[in-house]
């Protein structure tokens, strides 16, 4: 017989710990993992390394983009993400533009096909890869504007921060999970109002990370709609003013 | 809009076929990969974005009005028309008829191809066929016996199309608008010499109304309804009062501080009435006016117009105190037989109250007489009728029209259609007069169309608007009208039109040839284009009407009828600010927008008065037949406080037997039971003057309107609430 | 889930609203809209139609008391039993009053219907699951359900006119609950395009589709607590204010000259439109 | 030292309650009455526990940790949930609002007081569990049995004792 | 008249109630199959329904709730009675509750999964039920706990699981007399199972004893919980008719009372389909009918009040939902309740009809399509009458869908209700041997000291 009350006790108290342990901890999102997207077959195999990724180290004045990457601006090609709501596929104009005068790579299979879209002056048929469900309104402008041009991140760790490791793929696969959870993790984080410097958005864990103490001489991201004074934009620990991300449903959600 | 992108380039480059449209937003609910795709531009403007819109003005062509509206456009289709701001006209803003533009583009029963008649049946064929048919048959026909019956027409398209006529050594150019205000602007020509002044409403301290539905379908509604909000706010810090007098009750009586209910057609005599009252009052009268109205005194009017002779004595006291004011005139009073006499009775008080000068003030007119609108009337289907039955109408050529819809059913114009040879309509839809054409050429949309557009009213100045493409065509096979006409100016005048690629290259070297007359004449022709398509509106100081001040006294108003026993019933055909005439009725918007002051949509009704329908055992939904001598509808009664017991309503618009999935089938047409009276005077329809019967028939039904069991009562709740005048002082308020 | 948020936050969770004082900042979307300029023209209606992506549902389920329209003028005769109503009639636009305490909020099971920081009464179309308590439970009756498919198995948008609608909004299929958001796409476009200039909206730079194109500019919408906007010098003037339950209007003996209310003001949802009385002429 | 196990069959309780008494009266090597003695009936007998002596139930101890626990946790868990729910305004309540709560708080004490009272009795009845060495489905019909673990050599006393009150049957069975 | 014959054997319990699980009269098979019929009815609609839209239903804008929230709150006031005769009278030692408390339970389960089915029917959107339910998710959402729905829910979870929790700890001594007396085969093995390895110890009784009474106590607040829960879904609101402060006591007298009713008809049914006229016994009936008849009259006394203290009240947009109840559209399902719910009980306080099986038959199954109405009465008109007049509407008829989906659901109830029957004794064999040794002892003991007493009395 006690036995079994003492099991029970065990029992007991194991749950009420684990339980007690539930109630407090911060619920990360579910899915943080680097889960890849499935592969997408693409018109044409645009071979992102080759465009952004980084230039061969051992000649970093190469330009032969066979023996690495060309680090080119995600926002050259992606040129809407900065003004607009979508980030958009650049029209083959911008494609032509540098690749009319490339001899080097003129007669390969994949610019033959682009030559010939742009030819015929058809729309290339682009599939998306990252496709959020259409009552989702993400706005790539307010992301660029404030981690880019506002905090002076480097361009391909701010996009990497949603859009994984681009400069490594050939053809964009989805690399972050782009569920809601996963996108109100950064938004409950305390980011820095106003900053320039360096940081790293994703952490060791693939996850996003806040910032640390950031020199305060950016441009103000502007009032945001907050609410209650531990929503509005507060001073961290290192003096420099944080805030969170919109956190309102009809923020995304309309 | 400064940039050297081609407009026609950059329509054709943005291309909307790529921009598919999610049609359910909440469908799938996770992140999905590869299933949908994104389509790049191949070239794209800088200023052109995706998700970005952009806005280009263009010009409403929803009624003849000519507001200068916005469109917004993105990933190359047009959302949605805003006002243009810059408009004189309407200022930034619209009506809901003008906001359906959009459902008239877009239509899902718009002709797409040239359709040929052969025998029952028709036939798709091509343009160039089509227009070869054309020339073929034309051919040996004289240009006497070829009518162009159009609605009211202005601007380039105009000026070709009377260049056209003229290439065919035609002059039968005849313009229809089933509802217009014809007989006023006879009535205004005598009085104030000219059609049509400009009416200031804002600066009226009381406006007496005689059934003019300004707010609703009446010239310029939007404008005027910019004007009642100012004249509202106060005039000189005094709120602007309005009486409005009619039979039915329209939305500018609902909104009127007095609303006159008036014995239909009696409009005349009351405004004698009133002019009498006046001199009672001790305004003084020209002796000849005083000759004229002695007979009116308040007794004999209010026995006559059923206005009380307190409510009478009240309102000559407010105008003679409160000036300036202003008398308004609309179809209520003028579709009578005798409704160019109520028009001069009418004009008349307001001279008799020195508004003329004041709030009736001299027109602009457009400075180039050949784009200058030629305005339609109801005389125009009646000649042309006239024509077709005797058979002198060999080819009949329909644009804008649709009078086998709008004429009553007596006239036969239907059947009259029949005996020309060759019938060619242009149109959007497969409406009831297409459907008895030989020839149908599909038109372009006013939102993929070049054109400009001059309206009759003209509130400061003359505004030229410009109506341009806001996306590229949605069907390959339709044409504009302009190029149309070009096409087949080509056939006649190849040496002068070949010049010409299409409308637009027209449209540009017109507009360019008189830059001189718009802009600084130094202007490069390039920026002045762009400058021009960027704000959308021209405007011009234009000539001045010379405005007179006659007072007409040759004015001989008839005893109110006695009541026929067999036909009891005065029939108003009411106009909605939405349907008017039913050209619009297939864009559901407006089927689905209730109207304001029964909430009934998507069908017609018979408004009879409560007290009426009581006497008759008549409750809401039963089915009416209403009978006039020339035919008889049938639809469901609704009990309606602001109309004459003697008097019953149904609004016009509905009762299309064709056209379109939105409008076939829907509710009755009592253009067609309206009998063939017409004004004594200027020959114009007396769509007042018809006498109807009424009973029972049929099962009753529910009546489909927005409002509820409550039948708009508040029943005690605060919910809409009023204050008199005295309690507020408006011109402290922001 | 954190407790410790929770602990440490306690206060701020615990606050009410609008009555305990936290002032929005820096936006509170407000309207008002004066009746005695308001025509009932639908011109408001249908510009909400074609911004909005609203479906025409059609004569049938029109009757069945299954319209969408997010405004609807309402025309009420003057109750006085006079035999012709020679006052005219009124007309009310009403449409969603984006209460500060909305009764709709609290009952959602699933949250889809919140208030914002910026006054809103918000709609989560996707977060819907159609239980429609929110609607059973507003007094001004101004939520709408989508009872049908309509852009699918109704058809409401034909091929063709599938490219008029608006990709801002979500486009909302059977099953969901929806209302009027006070143009809430264009707000946010106007937040987002000063975010990037580090200010806030100025008054005039977000117009919902009804205020845009109302003839008469009887609607008025804009930012409460900025005291330059037009909405907040009307609500001044007429002394209505957010958090209160009785008016200035009302509490005065005998006739004041204030003309502001707000409708069902006495159930305490403290709407967020003011509507001003229609005047009538007293010397006639 | 090897067990053996008896199980006596009675028709009649006043019979099985004799025997209790004697067994429990009489001292028997290898033979607890309190260890080794089950009685085994169709029906609850109150009596039962009287004769057998004051045996503890627990149960009540489960269900008063069960429904505190449930309570708190319902009420943290919810609270917490509210809290981290972007901290949504709704009907202008309070982000935490307590008559909600409080409903549901007390939805969850009863919640945790019924689960965890029946885990205790699970735990405490020995539920589920295996069939005992000797059973006869008399017992589930109208019969008292009593079951009892004694040493090989005092079987026969207690066999008598049963006889002398009349057991309809006893079984018998080497223990383990 | 006794409430059960003392001298049956124990032996003839086990072998009377096990042969309910074999051999059934012909009527349960046509009650099955009709059930079946009936519920294949519902589903049709619901399929309909999910393919088309809410719209099939008819409801309109005002009128966003039918019947299907009605019927979830009778189903809810159903599921009322079998915590009254197993947990309320348990405690209160009403040993009479012993053969007939284990299908009032049934029915409470079975009742409750029915109002469950409503809760999804009522759904717009059916397929993301999920985001009602409180569970980490990847969108890191959590339900509203804020809405009386989601306290409904949790209610009615609670409810559920411990209703079935009782249910199955009570039935657990049965289920060892299954396991032990039927012959081999799937359902012995499936006893074996649940018998958990009950052997009647005396160490099993006394724990069970303890649990069985704590559970009991656990549920009579509960299921008061849920009801007045329920009626918070209504009282929370503003609306005219619904925000009435007796609502919560007036919606559990209606439970209890919807209960009772549905008792007396299964009552009726289960005793004649499996032959159980030795255990539910017309004393017993008689008794029930009794609790039926003053519960009736508690409700009767609650709706009146309800009435009254509108009637009494300023408010007026309240008393026109009144008004508009006695006199408008649904004049004739409002008189048709006070007529079912307070005059047709009147019944019931005959001695005669107190036996009369035909007649309790009839009352019975009136008094509940009278609680039905009454459902109807509270949710429908204040939809068609509420605070704001330009939404009243006229015309707001439940179409085919609706009615298809109430009627089916009792084929759903009926159904399960039947197979637990088939599969489960719905009369509980152990209590009713307590009973009748109880009742024995106790008239043994009456014998002994009484008969002089009586005797005296007697002569």
């Amino acid at each position: 017989m006690h036995r079994f009350i003492r099991l029970s006790i065990l029992l007991m108290g194991l749950f009420a710990a684990s339980s007690s342990y539930s109630a407090d901890v911060q619920l990360a999102p579910l899915t943080t993992a680097d889960d890849l997207g499935p592969a997408i077959e693409q018109p044409i195999e645009f071979p992102h390394n080759r465009h952004a990724g980084l230039r061969n180290p051992n000649d970093p004045t190469n330009s032969d983009p066979l023996k690495g990457g060309m680090e080119i601006n995600c926002l050259y090609c992606h040129t809407y993400a900065r003004r607009d709501s979508v980030a958009g596929i650049p029209p083959i104009q911008k494609c032509i533009g540098c690749h009319q005068n490339i001899e080097s790579v003129r007669e390969t299979p994949r610019i033959k096909k682009l030559f010939e879209y742009w030819e015929a002056k058809k729309a290339i048929p682009w599939k998306k890869v990252h496709d959020l469900p259409d009552f989702v309104r993400f706005n790539h402008e307010r992301h660029i504007k404030r981690f880019v041009f506002q905090q002076n991140r480097p361009v391909q760790e701010v996009c990497g921060a949603c859009h994984g490791d681009v400069k490594t793929m050939t053809v964009a696969r989805r690399q972050k999970s782009l569920a809601m959870g996963w996108c109100i993790s950064c938004h409950e984080k305390d980011h820095p109002v106003t900053a320039s410097g360096n940081g790293s958005l994703i952490n060791a864990e693939g996850m996003p990370s806040s910032m640390g103490s950031l020199a305060a001489n950016g441009v103000s991201i502007g009032s945001q709609a907050y609410w209650y004074g531990f929503k509005k934009p507060a001073a961290n620990a290192a003096g420099a003013e944080v805030a969170k991300g919109p956190n309102d449903c009809s923020s995304c959600h309309y | 809009m400064d940039n050297n992108f081609d407009r026609r380039d950059f329509l054709k480059v943005l291309g909307w076929g790529g921009a598919a449209v999610a049609l359910s937003g909440c469908g799938n609910t996770s992140v999905e990969d590869g299933k949908e795709t994104v389509v790049s531009y191949v070239e794209a403007a800088d200023y052109v974005m995706p998700g970005i819109s952009v806005y280009f003005n263009s010009t409403c062509a929803q009624c003849d009005a000519g507001c200068s509206i916005t469109g917004r456009v993105r990933e190359g289709r047009v959302l949605k028309l805003e006002g243009n701001p810059d408009s004189v006209i309407n200022r930034g803003k619209m009506c809901g008829l003008g906001q359906a533009g959009v459902q008239h583009h877009y239509n899902p029963d718009r002709v797409r191809e040239p359709l040929l008649r052969t025998g029952s049946s028709g036939e798709t064929i091509t343009w160039d066929k089509a227009y070869a048919l054309i020339a073929e048959k034309l051919n040996g026909v004289s240009g006497d016996q070829i009518d162009f019956l159009t609605g009211t027409v202005s601007g380039h398209l105009k000026a070709l199309l009377g260049n056209y006529l003229e290439t065919l050594s035609s002059k039968n150019h005849y313009v229809y608008e089933a509802i217009s205000p014809a007989v006023q602007r006879a009535a205004n020509l005598k009085s104030y010499g000219m059609e049509m002044p400009r009416y200031s409403i804002n600066k009226a301290k009381v406006v007496l109304s005689f059934g003019a539905d300004f707010l609703g379908a009446w010239v310029s509604p939007v404008h005027f309804s910019q004007q009642y909000a100012e004249f509202r706010k106060g005039v000189d810090g005094q709120r602007g009062v309005l009486v409005q007098v009619e039979s039915k009750m329209t939305l500018t009586g609902a909104n009127a501080d007095r609303w006159l209910v008036v014995r239909p057609g009696t409009e005349g005599i009351l405004a004698l009435g009133i002019i009498n009252a006046l001199g009672v009052a001790g305004l003084s009268l020209p002796a000849n006016v005083s000759a004229l109205v002695n007979a009116y005194d308040k007794e004999r009017v209010s026995k006559d117009t059923g206005v009380s002779t307190e409510n009478l004595v009240k309102l000559a006291a407010m105008l003679k105190e409160r000036s300036p004011s202003l008398v308004l005139l609309g179809s209520a009073a003028e579709g009578y037989e005798h409704g160019s006499q109520n028009a001069a009775a009418i004009n008349l008080l307001n001279q008799v109250l020195g508004n003329v000068g004041k709030t009736v003030e001299a027109s602009a007119s457009v400075p180039f007489p050949q784009i200058a609108p030629t305005i339609g009337n109801t005389a125009g289907a009646r000649i042309v009728n006239n024509r077709l039955a005797s058979g002198q109408t060999k080819v009949l050529f329909t644009y804008g029209v649709n009078p086998v819809f709008t004429t009553p059913a007596e006239m036969g114009f239907k059947d009259n259609m029949a005996k020309a040879g060759f019938k060619v309509a242009f149109a959007h839809y497969l409406d009831e007069t297409a459907l008895q054409a030989d020839l149908v050429l599909p038109l372009d949309s006013a939102l993929e169309d070049w054109g400009t557009q001059v309206a009759e009213y003209q509130p400061d100045g003359v505004q030229i608007s410009v109506q341009q493409p806001l996306m590229e065509k949605l069907h390959p096979n339709t044409r504009g009208m302009g190029d149309i006409l070009l096409a087949l100016l080509k056939q006649r005048n190849p040496e002068t039109y070949n010049a010409f690629d299409d409308y637009y290259a027209y449209l540009r070297t017109a507009l360019l040839k008189n830059k001189p007359q718009f802009a600084d004449s130094g202007a490069d022709d390039d920026v002045f284009w762009n400058g021009l398509l960027g704000s959308g509106i021209i405007n011009v100081s234009g000539n001045l009407n010379k405005l007179s001040d006659k007072m007409a006294v040759d004015i001989n108003l008839p005893a109110p009828v006695e009541k026929d026993s067999k036909y009891p019933f005065n029939l108003i055909p009411s106009v909605s600010a939405h349907l008017r005439d039913g050209r619009h009725t297939n864009q559901p918007w407006l089927q689905e927008s209730p109207d304001p002051l029964t909430t009934i949509v998507w069908d017609s009704w018979v408004e009879i008065h409560p007290k009426k329908a009581a006497e008759l055992g008549i409750v809401e939904g039963d089915i009416l037949q209403v009978e006039s001598k020339s035919g008889s509808i049938k639809a469901q009664a609704y009990l309606f406080p602001g109309i004459h017991p003697d008097a019953v309503s149904i609004p016009l618009g509905r009762g299309h037997e064709a056209m379109g999935r939105y409008a076939k089938g829907y509710g009755v047409n009592p253009f067609h039971i309206l009998n063939r009276v017409f004004d004594r005077e200027t020959g114009e329809l007396a769509m007042h003057e018809t006498m109807v019967s009424i009973s029972k028939v049929g099962k009753r039904v529910i009546v489909v309107k927005d409002e509820g069991a409550a039948g708009g009562h508040q029943d005690g709740r605060r919910i809409a609430l009023s204050v008199t005048s005295d309690q507020v002082d408006l011109s402290e308020e922001v | 889930m954190s407790v410790t948020n929770l602990l440490e936050n306690w206060a701020e969770f615990r606050h009410t609203h609008p009555v305990d004082d936290v002032p929005h900042d820096p936006y509170k979307w407000a309207m008002s809209i004066d009746m005695d300029t308001c025509t009932g023209c639908n011109a408001c209606s249908v510009a909400c139609y074609a911004e909005n992506n609203l479906p025409v549902v059609g004569k049938d389920r029109y009757e069945h008391g299954q319209a969408m329209h997010w405004m609807r003028i309402e025309r009420y005769w003057p109750e006085d039993g006079r035999e012709f109503p020679d006052q005219g009639a009124q007309f009310l636009p009403m449409m969603c009053q984006q209460c500060e305490a909305a009764p709709c909020e609290t009952v959602c099971p699933v949250g889809a219907t919140n208030h914002t920081a910026d006054g809103l009464n918000s709609q989560a179309y996707n977060r819907c699951i159609g239980s429609r308590y929110c609607s059973a439970n507003c007094p001004f009756k101004v939520r709408y359900f989508n009872w049908y498919d309509y852009p699918t198995t109704e058809n409401v948008w034909p091929a063709e006119m599938t490219m008029q609608l608006n990709p801002d909004i979500t486009l909302r299929g059977k099953g969901v609950m929806e209302k009027c958001t006070f143009c809430v796409q264009r707000i946010r476009a106007g937040e987002r395009s000063v975010k990037n200039e580090g200010r806030i909206l100025r008054d005039g730079e977000v117009q919902t589709a009804c205020q845009q194109v109302c003839p008469t500019n009887a609607i008025t919408f804009g930012n409460l607590v900025d005291p330059d906007s037009r909405v907040h010098q009307q609500w001044k003037a007429q002394r209505v204010e957010l958090t209160v339950d009785e008016q200035e209007k009302d509490k005065e003996e005998g006739g004041s000259d204030l003309r502001g209310y707000r409708i069902l003001e006495e159930l305490r949802p403290y709407p967020s439109v003011m509507y001003l009385e229609r005047v009538r002429e007293s010397a006639i | 030292m090897s067990k053996r196990h008896l199980l006596a069959v009675f028709s009649n309780f006043h019979e099985a309650e004799a025997a209790v008494t004697e067994l429990r009266n009489t001292s028997i090597k290898g033979f607890d009455s309190n260890e080794d003695m089950i009685v085994k009936s169709p029906i609850e007998h109150p009596e039962v526990e009287e004769f057998l002596g004051d045996k503890p139930v627990y149960v009540q101890w489960f269900t008063l940790f069960g429904a505190l626990m449930g309570g708190l946790l319902g009420f943290f868990l919810i609270s917490g949930a509210q809290a981290n729910f972007y901290a949504q305004i709704k009907g202008g309540k309070p982000i935490v609002p307590f008559p909600p709560n409080f409903v549901l708080t007390y939805e969850m004490f009863i919640l945790g007081g019924v689960y965890i009272t029946v885990l205790g009795f699970l735990i405490c009845a020995g539920l589920p569990a295996k069939r005992s060495p000797l059973y006869t489905s008399k017992v589930s019909e109208d019969q008292i049995a009593i079951l009892v673990k004694t040493d090989e050599e005092s079987a026969g006393v207690l066999k008598a004792i049963f006889t002398k009150h009349e057991a309809l049957e006893i079984q018998e069975e080497a223990g383990k | 008249m006794k409430d059960i014959n003392e001298d049956i054997a124990w032996a003839k319990i086990n072998t009377d109630v096990l042969r309910s699980l074999e051999s059934p009269r012909k009527l349960y098979w046509v009650i099955v199959f009709g059930a079946l019929a009936v519920f294949s009815v519902a589903v049709g609609c619901e399929v309909y329904q999910y393919n088309m839209g809410m719209g099939v239903a008819n409801m309109d804008n005002p009128h966003v709730w039918g019947l299907y929230i009605a019927t979830f709150i009778f189903w809810i006031g159903m599921s009322h009675s079998g915590t009254l005769l197993s947990a309320i009278l348990h405690l209160m030692h009403a040993d009479w509750r012993k053969p007939i408390y284990r299908f009032a339970e049934a029915m409470t389960t079975f009742s409750l999964m029915t109002a469950g089915l409503f809760v999804m029917v009522h759904l717009g959107r059916l397929w993301q039920f999920y985001y009602s339910l409180p569970y980490p998710n990847d969108r890191s959402l959590w339900p509203n706990f804020q809405s009386p729905l989601l306290w409904d829910a949790m209610a009615i979870f609670t409810y559920l699981s411990s209703s079935v929790i009782f249910l199955f700890v009570g039935m657990i001594p049965d289920l060892a007399i299954c396991r032990d007396h039927l012959h081999a085969g799937w359902r012995k093995k499936l006893y074996t199972v649940l018998a958990l390895g009950w052997e009647g110890t005396d160490r099993q009784w006394r724990n069970f004893r303890v649990t069985y009474l704590t559970i009991a106590c656990f549920l009579i607040p509960l299921a008061v919980s849920v009801h007045s829960i329920v009626a918070s879904d209504f009282a929370m609101s503003q609306q005219p008719g619904w925000h009435v402060t007796s609502f919560p006591p007036y919606f559990v007298a209606g439970a209890l009372y919807s209960g009772c009713a549905a008792i007396i008809t299964l009552f009726i049914i289960l005793r004649y389909t499996f032959k159980f006229e030795e255990y539910m016994t017309l004393a017993i009936l008689k008794k029930t009918v009794r609790l039926t008849f003053a519960i009736a009259m508690v409700w009767t006394y609650l709706n009146a009040v309800e009435f009254a203290s509108v009637w009494y009240s300023h408010d007026i947009a309240s008393k026109e939902v009144l008004i508009q109840k006695a006199t408008g559209p649904y004049a004739i399902a409002w008189w048709g309740m006070i007529f079912c719910g307070s005059v047709v009980p009147l019944i019931l306080a005959f001695k005669r009809f107190q036996t009369n099986i035909p007649v309790l038959l009839v009352t019975s199954l009136l008094l509940n399509l009278g609680m039905w109405l009454e459902r109807w009465m509270i949710v429908a008109p204040t939809f068609s009458h509420g605070i704001y007049p330009w939404t009243w509407d006229h015309d707001q008829w439940p179409s085919w869908v609706q009615w298809g989906m109430v009627f089916g659901s009792f084929g759903w109830f009926t159904l399960l209700f039947m197979v637990f029957c088939k599969v489960f004794p719905s009369v509980s064999m152990y209590e009713v041997k307590e009973m009748v040794y109880h009742r024995t002892l106790a008239s043994k003991k009456l014998e002994d000291s009484g008969m002089q007493e009586s005797g005296k009395g007697a002569h």
